[in-house]
């Protein structure tokens, strides 16, 4: 059972009470017109699936119910950051280098 | 080929075991093969052996990066079904139980295929109409499935508890008696085996970290730890690691790697006829020839590949078990362990060609890839040596996604009111 | 119950025997109340907060009290406002017609949840026998309140004295989590 | 009463405590502060059960939670739990106890025929033979395998005993309380940390509780023991878990535990869980697990009477029992020495040391000549003798060959023997740090740490008291900093004496017999022997995983903590390459077997999972209800009165429904309110139809999809304000609904001004159905004008329901003029009495969802999960209508364009008439173009939804067919077992199709 930090409520719980949402930072197509199937199938279903350092949404369903996000290693299953909805994309690279990866 | 038997064994016993050959070589890798197969569990290694048996095609390597059959192959609960819903699944699935009935004989290794029966559990209304949906869509397909009371299912299974009085009674259950379970270890070392006998090459500790594609975009080969090894066509079947290699050929899936944990109790004397399932409280369990329950718990809600397992969802899976088979309660946790499953968004495998020429996939088997072993491997073997798909896997295509043509199996059983 | 936050409103339920009541811990129903849940941004608290009776907390899992109100944080836009029962309208009331014109939301949820009021040395112990919070005071002092899991349930814990909680879930929920814990006292019983 | 091996004196139990148990019928006596394995001992009681495979006999090898062989049934309560360590049953009185895997007796076992055809039955035997013939494997061959595998015999009855569960937090939590241990936990304590010192044994102390050649600061360690225990007890920070076994190291230092409450107690108290998990997160974590001694790998060192060495002597100094009269030590370990030298201060002949050494200590050479006993070096033991017990011993004279040359046999009844030492990693490497071999230790100890956690004492391959001890309150302070910041000076207890033992061996000792006839066990309970591991070699099994699998070793319950090192050793040998090469298997949770019971906790009958009541659920149980599950919650299904069945029930009160008036309770409806400035432009996007436009008042069926552009939910929805809605979902859909806005909200439109609130359990809802529908609420609704110009179908308002603030809308989904009211919950069992006792006036009945079932269907509304299945898109179920064609976006919109979602032959929602009107179709039944379809065919769809209609006086169905609604008037087919059933397609309304009945 991981240990995650919510940054709304600046705390740490338990991974129960959160739900993961996911790879984190894919955008739903604005304009449903312009979007051809291959960008649809892009947003709906292609995941990097990565191996290593990842971004992914978590929500705090049972605390505050805040979407936010995080990146961890999921080979050791260790959060390097957290960081709130709408905040950018921390540069993956260079959290993985300060993790040693 | 040495063949194994009883007499063989006997003869041996003479000589102390002190005769009998290896099971397979551990050959150095060739510069060339015709195909190589990326990933040596149980549908990699039947690919291989079908290339070999069913198209002659018997320049092929088979490159694991660990030891062979040690990933899910090794680590799943070895329950055999084909009751699916749609006709595609049913077809695939119901196409390994046929083979999987002479398995033993046609490999000459024990896989220990036992048609104890499947017993899926319905608790609710809902459940009941799910059930009969399939056992209906079943009889159409010809696939085995039976409906049954829940005296009936208790009179299978004598430890079930039927009880009305508790949360989630058993109102009726769908069986199939041509399901049951396989020894998961024998599958890959029979297949293994039987393909190193036809010629193919098993190359173990051998990590795949790149694949090469020519200036057509069409493969080449793989590099690998031990080399760049040329090869006519590659068949990627990495199961949880699937992502990972076909990014190497630059080709995204519509695929999520979960941690996915099994357990079993010590063993105990034969306490469990069956194999039961309940997709309603999450549970599944047998019972092993060596006498432990063996239980599958659920996956992880988030990608990884650590191979471990949150203890809540253990607690959640063994309370279950424990509703249903009360006298387990004092039963004990002997081990327990995690593998990586990768799921596609329908729940249902590709067994495709990629938009990369010469290279081909297998994946997507999620928590049920046991189960179609050996019809994965045959029809798989089938699409690289025509380069085209078998019409048993035709459908699992990964353009599915784009058109919305799923094969959903997951939303068949939709819960809602 | 004057010496724990907000006495003048967290009262035992005068109809209701008690569900619990050992020497080291005691379950009590408590009375109905008025809950709001209160939507709101940054520019609107400080109006909220006049409106209602209390200011609203910013600092996240803290609690407010005032005479005969409580303002809880439950999140960053998201309290839940307490009152007497018979306040209802003239709080829904009051609030909205001071925030009308500011983005805002108050939905009347105080028949959402019941509440039970857990006391007694033993309630901390008591409360982790289903919940993963450390209820050490260092951690979770007098005021603190947090959403969270009680084994498979949504509940909220408002901690009002150093041995006193209050333990809310939704109405639905409310049998298993008060049933799950009187069961689980019982073994403070045995010798 | 005789207790032949029990010493004189000495030893932790009480004497004045004899106690009564039985095994295997026997009547024995013991004191209190034995375990089961102590008090069998010194009953002289060595063989206690039979091995996995062939059936040998088998005695107590262990002291500790390791132990292979002595595993027992153990009843209590009219039942016995299997497989229970007889090293770890502390002694009650009337205890019972039986031994396993033996027929008809322990003493004679049939299956022991097993061990005279062990030849046939190598490593992995079983895959190369059962194949012939083919019907054989699962009626003949494996119900004899299996009847003769297992251990014990599986509880017969439903455990009634409780377990508990603990969340705990902790500074530092340490594992394991001997010298180490308990060092740590002061040194930790003593900084203010909050402290969790948890150790599987009934007493702290570990080693040295059976430590007496030492003195800790001059006092003998059992009195620093308790004097330490008396501190950490005194202090508020600590916690204490005796019989707590920590066996399971997740992520995030979460690390769970499992406490024995009542398994040592003759007549516990019933409120006690009989088992507690502690869950546990720690700051840090101090592994002070300790190390086990390793076996010695020689021909049938298997034997009851062949012990562990360090076990011969706890036996003797914790418990004061004699392993045997007379003791042979085999060992290539020093502190096997001290075995002998203690036995032999009691009195028992130890009839000579065999080291494998050539040079063992000169100190301990000499002590044993001033003990006067017998010292063979460079000895091994090449065999024994002896049926149930051993009775003699074979020893070798190791030369410098490297062969074996005979020397001679020993007559023993009893054999201490002694491999050296295996620091236990398990916990550690649970943690997922990776082990390095340690050359000097000669042993895997834990290398970088992963976790906060460190490894300390023996399990951290230190030995010797003083080392230990010092280890460990380094471990204590520095986790204590760790963890805290804080530190504190404690003054250090000193040791003397004890000082590490040097020496051990890994894997087979050579001997003078042929090593591919002898079996030299690896993995006692598994029956692994020596030449099994170069079997699998031989075959091909070069992983270490590989050879684990194919022979089993390291697969019993103690998970290869005795075994894997000699197995390793073994394979490295065979395999000719270096030991770390050949790699180590995973150790994996939990440490030591653990109770199901004790993962499912208070999950268990109705707390198995939530039940969610509704206000009317007394009232429906007074009145004969009964309930459908629908997700955690129970629905009223239907009201049988007067002996009927279900179909009887149904159809009464469809037709009171048509004909009067029904109550329905509709409380478990999700709810869901929408507010803000943007609360119609939120709903817009999310839901397929239009929303800008309703007005205040009135309300729409709303339908949404997911972005693929399939159904998953449906629901009213009803316009309170401009900036307030009351959403409608349905019960099952209620949390994933909400999930799912919140998730589009916050995370695609944070711009939005709008929140959304689950007001699900804020009201209590119910439904009043029907053409009196009006005269039944009216007494009751106050505020508003009931006419159906001023409340026309599809509106909703405020009011009040016998002066409570209700909502009311005026919604059907039956067809019927319709009302539901919502009122708060508190309230909810009032109106829902008040409104039953209103119909009843009206000749009305309460109803449930399976009326609701057949009431809707023969209006042709879907019921979202039953008519849709997550595969049907709006077009496929009949509702383009409800799509907002002028909308730039909604949920679902792209999904829909894609080029199988807007394909021909899709499956369609349409009606179903038999052309018997009687029979009914079941639900599931598949639909087929031709009468007779043979095997494989393509459903063309199936049947959603079937029932006998009241309304209609036959039968109707919904279904999804391809192509349907192309095919109204077209017959169809459903074929069942008992022959196919023509059906013809119809549209989906059956009932009322202008609507004449809703707008009354």
């Amino acid at each position: 059972m991981l240990l995650i930090y919510c940054p709304y409520c600046e705390i740490e719980r338990a991974e129960t009470e959160f739900h993961c949402g996911g790879e984190a930072h894919i955008a739903r197509p604005s304009d449903p017109e312009k979007a051809t199937d291959d960008d649809w199938v892009e947003f709906l279903y292609m995941r990097s699936n990565t191996k290593g350092i990842a971004a992914e949404r978590w929500r705090h369903i049972h605390g505050c119910g805040r979407f936010f996000n995080a990146v961890r290693d999921t080979v050791s299953d260790k959060f390097l950051t957290f960081y709130k909805a709408g905040d950018p994309r921390p540069d993956l690279e260079a959290l993985a280098r300060e993790a040693g990866k | 080929m040495k063949r194994y038997s009883f007499l063989e064994l006997a003869k041996n016993a003479f000589s102390a075991h002190q005769n009998w050959g290896r099971q397979w070589r551990a050959p150095e890798p060739k510069a060339e093969y015709d195909v190589v197969i990326v990933g040596a569990g149980g549908h990699g290694l039947a690919t291989a052996y079908y290339l070999a048996r069913e198209h002659g095609i018997r320049n092929v390597a088979v490159i694991e990066k660990g030891w062979l059959g040690g990933g899910n192959t090794g680590r799943n609960t070895t329950i055999v079904r084909s009751n699916y819903l749609w006709e595609e699944s049913a077809a695939l699935y119901n196409h390994a139980i046929g083979l999987w009935q002479n398995l033993s004989q046609e490999l000459n290794y024990n896989v220990m295929y036992s048609a104890r029966g499947v017993m899926m559990l319905a608790h609710t209304v809902h459940d009941v109409q799910v059930s009969q949906r399939h056992i209906h869509a079943n009889r159409l397909a010809g696939v085995q499935n039976e409906w049954l009371t829940p005296e009936e299912a208790k009179e299978y299974c004598p430890p079930l508890n039927i009880s009305r009085n508790i949360r989630y009674p058993v109102v009726g259950a769908a069986l199939q008696r041509v399901g049951g379970t396989a020894r998961h270890d024998a599958v890959a070392w029979g297949y293994a085996r039987g393909a190193d006998d036809l010629g193919v090459d098993i190359i173990q500790n051998c990590a795949v970290t790149g694949i090469r594609r020519g200036q057509d975009g069409s493969v080449e080969g793989v590099e690998t730890a031990k080399g760049f090894i040329k090869a006519k066509k590659v068949g990627v079947v990495a199961a949880g690691h699937t992502s990972v290699v076909m990014e190497m050929a630059g080709v995204r899936l519509p695929l999520e790697s979960f941690p996915l944990q099994a357990l079993v109790s010590e063993p105990v004397k034969p306490a469990f006829p069956c194999v039961v399932m309940s997709n309603t409280i999450h549970a599944y369990i047998s019972q092993s020839d060596k006498g432990e329950l063996v239980i599958g718990a659920g996956t992880d809600q988030f990608v990884s590949y650590s191979q471990a397992g949150g203890l809540h969802i253990t607690n959640h899976t063994i309370d279950a078990i424990c509703e249903l088979f009360p006298h387990f309660r004092r039963m004990r946790m002997l081990r327990n362990w995690g593998g990586i499953v990768d799921t596609t968004p329908d729940r249902s495998p590709i067994l495709s060609k990629t938009p990369v020429p010469g290279l081909y996939v297998n994946c997507g088997w999620g928590t049920g890839g046991f189960k179609a072993t050996p019809g994965s491997g045959h029809v798989f073997a089938h699409t690289i040596a025509k380069d085209e798909p078998h019409p048993i896997n035709a459908p699992f295509t990964i353009d599915r996604f784009r058109t919305g043509r799923l094969i959903d199996e997951a939303a068949a059983a939709a819960v809602a009111h | 119950m004057s010496d724990l936050l907000a006495g003048d409103l967290i009262t035992p339920d005068a109809g209701a025997a008690p569900l619990l009541g050992l020497a080291s811990v005691s379950i009590l129903k408590a009375a109905p109340l008025t809950r709001l849940s209160l939507r709101a941004r940054a520019p609107s608290l400080k109006t909220a907060g006049l409106a209602f009776g209390s200011s609203l907390p910013t600092r996240p899992l803290t609690s407010t009290t005032a005479d005969r109100r409580a303002a809880l944080w439950m999140g960053p836009d998201e309290w839940t406002l307490l009152a007497p029962v018979e306040d209802l309208r003239a709080v829904f009331d009051g609030i909205e017609g001071k925030l009308a014109g500011e983005p805002h939301a108050l939905v009347d949820v105080s028949d959402r949840s019941e509440a039970i009021i857990v006391s007694g040395e033993k309630a901390s112990w008591l409360l982790n026998t289903g919940i993963f919070v450390d209820f050490s005071l260092e951690s979770f002092p007098v005021g603190t309140v947090t959403r969270t899991l009680f084994h498979k349930t949504p509940v909220m814990v408002w901690r009002i004295g150093p041995d006193t909680f209050v333990v809310e879930a939704w109405g639905s929920f409310m049998d298993y989590v008060s049933g799950l814990l009187v069961q689980c006292a019982q073994e403070l019983q045995a010798a | 009463m005789s207790q032949p091996f029990r010493t004189e004196k000495g030893g932790r139990i009480d004497r004045t405590a004899e106690l009564t148990f039985t095994f295997d019928g026997e009547e024995m006596h013991g004191y209190a502060g034995d375990t089961l394995a102590s008090a069998l001992l010194a009953n002289g009681v060595h063989l206690v059960g039979r091995s996995f495979k062939y059936h040998r006999p088998r005695g107590i090898l262990t002291a500790g939670s390791e132990e292979p062989n002595a595993l027992v049934g153990v009843y209590r309560n009219g039942d016995q739990t299997p497989n229970i360590r007889a090293t770890q049953v502390e002694l009650y009185q009337g205890l019972q106890v039986i031994s396993q895997n033996r027929f008809p007796s322990l003493g004679f076992d049939i299956g022991a025929v097993n061990d005279l055809l062990s030849p046939l039955f190598p490593a992995g035997f079983y895959y190369k033979t059962f194949m012939w013939p083919k019907a054989f494997w699962d009626r003949v061959y494996e119900p004899i395998i299996r009847s003769a595998a297992g251990l014990g015999k599986p509880p017969k009855n439903p455990d009634h005993d409780t377990y508990g569960n603990l969340y705990a937090h902790c500074d530092v939590l340490i594992a394991g309380s001997g010298p180490s241990g308990l060092a740590a936990a002061l040194a930790a304590a003593e900084t203010g940390a909050s402290v969790i010192l948890c150790d599987e044994q009934a007493e702290f102390g570990g080693s040295l509780l059976s430590e007496n050649s030492a003195t800790i600061d001059g006092k003998d360690p059992a009195v620093w023991v308790s004097e330490t225990v008396a501190r950490l007890e005194a202090m508020d920070n600590v916690t204490l878990l005796r019989r707590t076994t920590a066996f399971g190291y997740f992520a995030y230092n979460f690390v769970a535990l499992a406490e024995r409450v009542t398994e040592h107690l003759p007549d516990p108290d019933p409120r006690l869980p009989r088992e507690r998990l502690w869950q546990v997160r720690a700051k840090e974590v101090v592994i002070a697990a300790g190390a086990i001694e390793r076996p010695m790998v020689f021909p049938e060192n298997d034997r009851p009477g062949i012990l562990l060495a360090d076990a011969g002597r706890t036996y003797l100094n914790r418990y004061g029992v004699k392993v045997g009269h007379r003791v042979l030590v085999a060992t290539a370990c020093d502190t096997a020495w001290q075995a002998a030298f203690d036995l032999a201060d009691h009195g028992v002949d130890v009839v000579a040391i065999a080291d494998l050494r050539e040079s063992p200590p000169e100190s301990l050479v000499a002590i044993a000549a001033a003990r006067g006993i017998r010292v063979e070096t460079g000895c091994v033991v090449t065999g024994t003798l002896g049926r149930n017990r051993i009775r003699a011993a074979l020893l070798g004279r190791l030369m410098t060959s490297g062969k074996v040359a005979s020397g001679g046999q020993v007559d023993c009844d009893a054999l201490l023997m002694s491999g050296g030492w295996t620091p236990t990693v398990s916990l550690f490497s649970q943690s997922r740090g990776k082990v390095v071999w340690d050359s000097e230790a000669g042993a895997f100890v834990p290398g970088t740490s992963v976790q906060k956690e460190r490894s300390t004492g023996a399990a951290n391959g230190l030995y010797g008291l003083q080392a230990t001890l010092a280890d460990g309150y380094a471990a204590g302070e520095g986790a204590a900093r760790a963890a805290t910041g804080k530190s504190a000076t404690i003054s250090h207890s000193r040791a003397t004496g004890g000082e590490a033992g040097n020496g051990g061996i890994l894997g087979a000792l050579p001997h003078d017999r042929n090593a591919a006839r002898v079996k030299a066990f690896v993995d006692f309970q598994n029956d692994v022997t020596a030449k099994d591991v170069k079997l699998a070699v031989r075959e091909g099994m070069q992983s270490i995983e590989h050879i684990k699998r194919y022979t089993t070793t390291g697969m019993a319950t103690d998970q290869g903590r005795l075994s894997n090192m000699n197995a390793l050793q073994i394979a490295s040998g065979a395999l000719e390459k270096p030991l770390t090469d050949v790699g180590l298997t995973t150790f994996r949770q939990p440490f030591t077997p653990t109770t199901f019971g004790l993962f499912a906790g208070v999950s268990r009958g109705d707390f198995f999972d939530p039940v969610r009541k509704t206000p009317s659920h007394d009232w429906v149980v007074d009145h004969g209800g009964l309930f459908e599950d629908v997700g955690q919650w129970k629905r009223a299904w239907y009201f049988p009165k007067d002996g009927e069945d279900m179909h009887a029930a149904v159809e009464r009160e469809c037709r009171i429904v048509r004909k009067s008036v029904g109550l329905f309770d509709a409380s478990t409806l999700g709810k869901i309110e929408v507010v803000g400035p943007d609360a119609a432009e939120f709903l817009e996007r999310m839901y397929t139809n239009p929303w800008k436009k309703l007005a205040p008042g009135r309300c729409r069926y709303g339908l949404l999809l997911n972005d693929a552009g399939y159904i998953t939910d449906d629901g009213v929805i009803g316009r309170l304000a401009d900036d307030r809605f009351h959403v409608t979902t349905t019960t099952g859909g209620a949390p994933s609904v909400f999930a799912t806005m919140e998730d589009y909200l916050q995370t695609e439109w944070p711009d939005l001004d709008v929140w959304i609130t689950s007001t699900t359990d804020q009201y209590a809802v119910a439904a009043i159905q029907g053409p009196k529908a009006r005269e039944v609420i009216a007494p009751f609704i106050e505020g508003i004008d009931l006419s159906a110009e001023a409340l026309p179908h599809m509106s909703v308002r405020e009011a009040t329901f016998c002066g409570i603030p209700c909502r009311l809308f005026r919604i059907s989904f039956t067809g019927e003029l319709g009302f539901e009211i919502n009122v708060p919950r508190r309230h909810g069992k009032m109106m829902w009495d008040t409104l039953a006792g209103e119909i009843e006036k009206h000749d009305g009945t309460a109803y449930g969802t399976e009326a609701m079932h057949v009431l809707r269907a023969e209006k042709g509304y879907i019921i979202v999960g039953q008519d849709t299945d997550g595969t049907v898109t709006p077009q496929d179920a009949g509702m383009s209508w409800a799509i907002g064609k002028k909308k730039f976006d909604f949920v679902g919109k792209r999904g829909l364009e894609r080029p199988d979602l807007k394909a021909e032959n899709r499956k369609q929602l349409v009606g179903l008439l038999t052309r018997d009107p009687k029979v009914k179709l079941e639900e599931g039944a598949q639909v087929t173009r031709l009468e007779q379809p043979p095997i494989g065919t393509p459903a063309e769809g199936h049947v959603t939804s079937s029932y006998f209609s009241p309304a209609l006086e036959r039968t109707i169905a919904l279904a999804v067919v391809k192509n349907g609604h192309a095919l109204v008037g077209q017959t169809l087919y459903v074929p069942m077992p008992e022959g196919s059933i023509p059906v013809e397609v119809t549209g989906t309304v059956f009932y009322d199709k202008e609507g004449a009945r809703l707008n009354v």
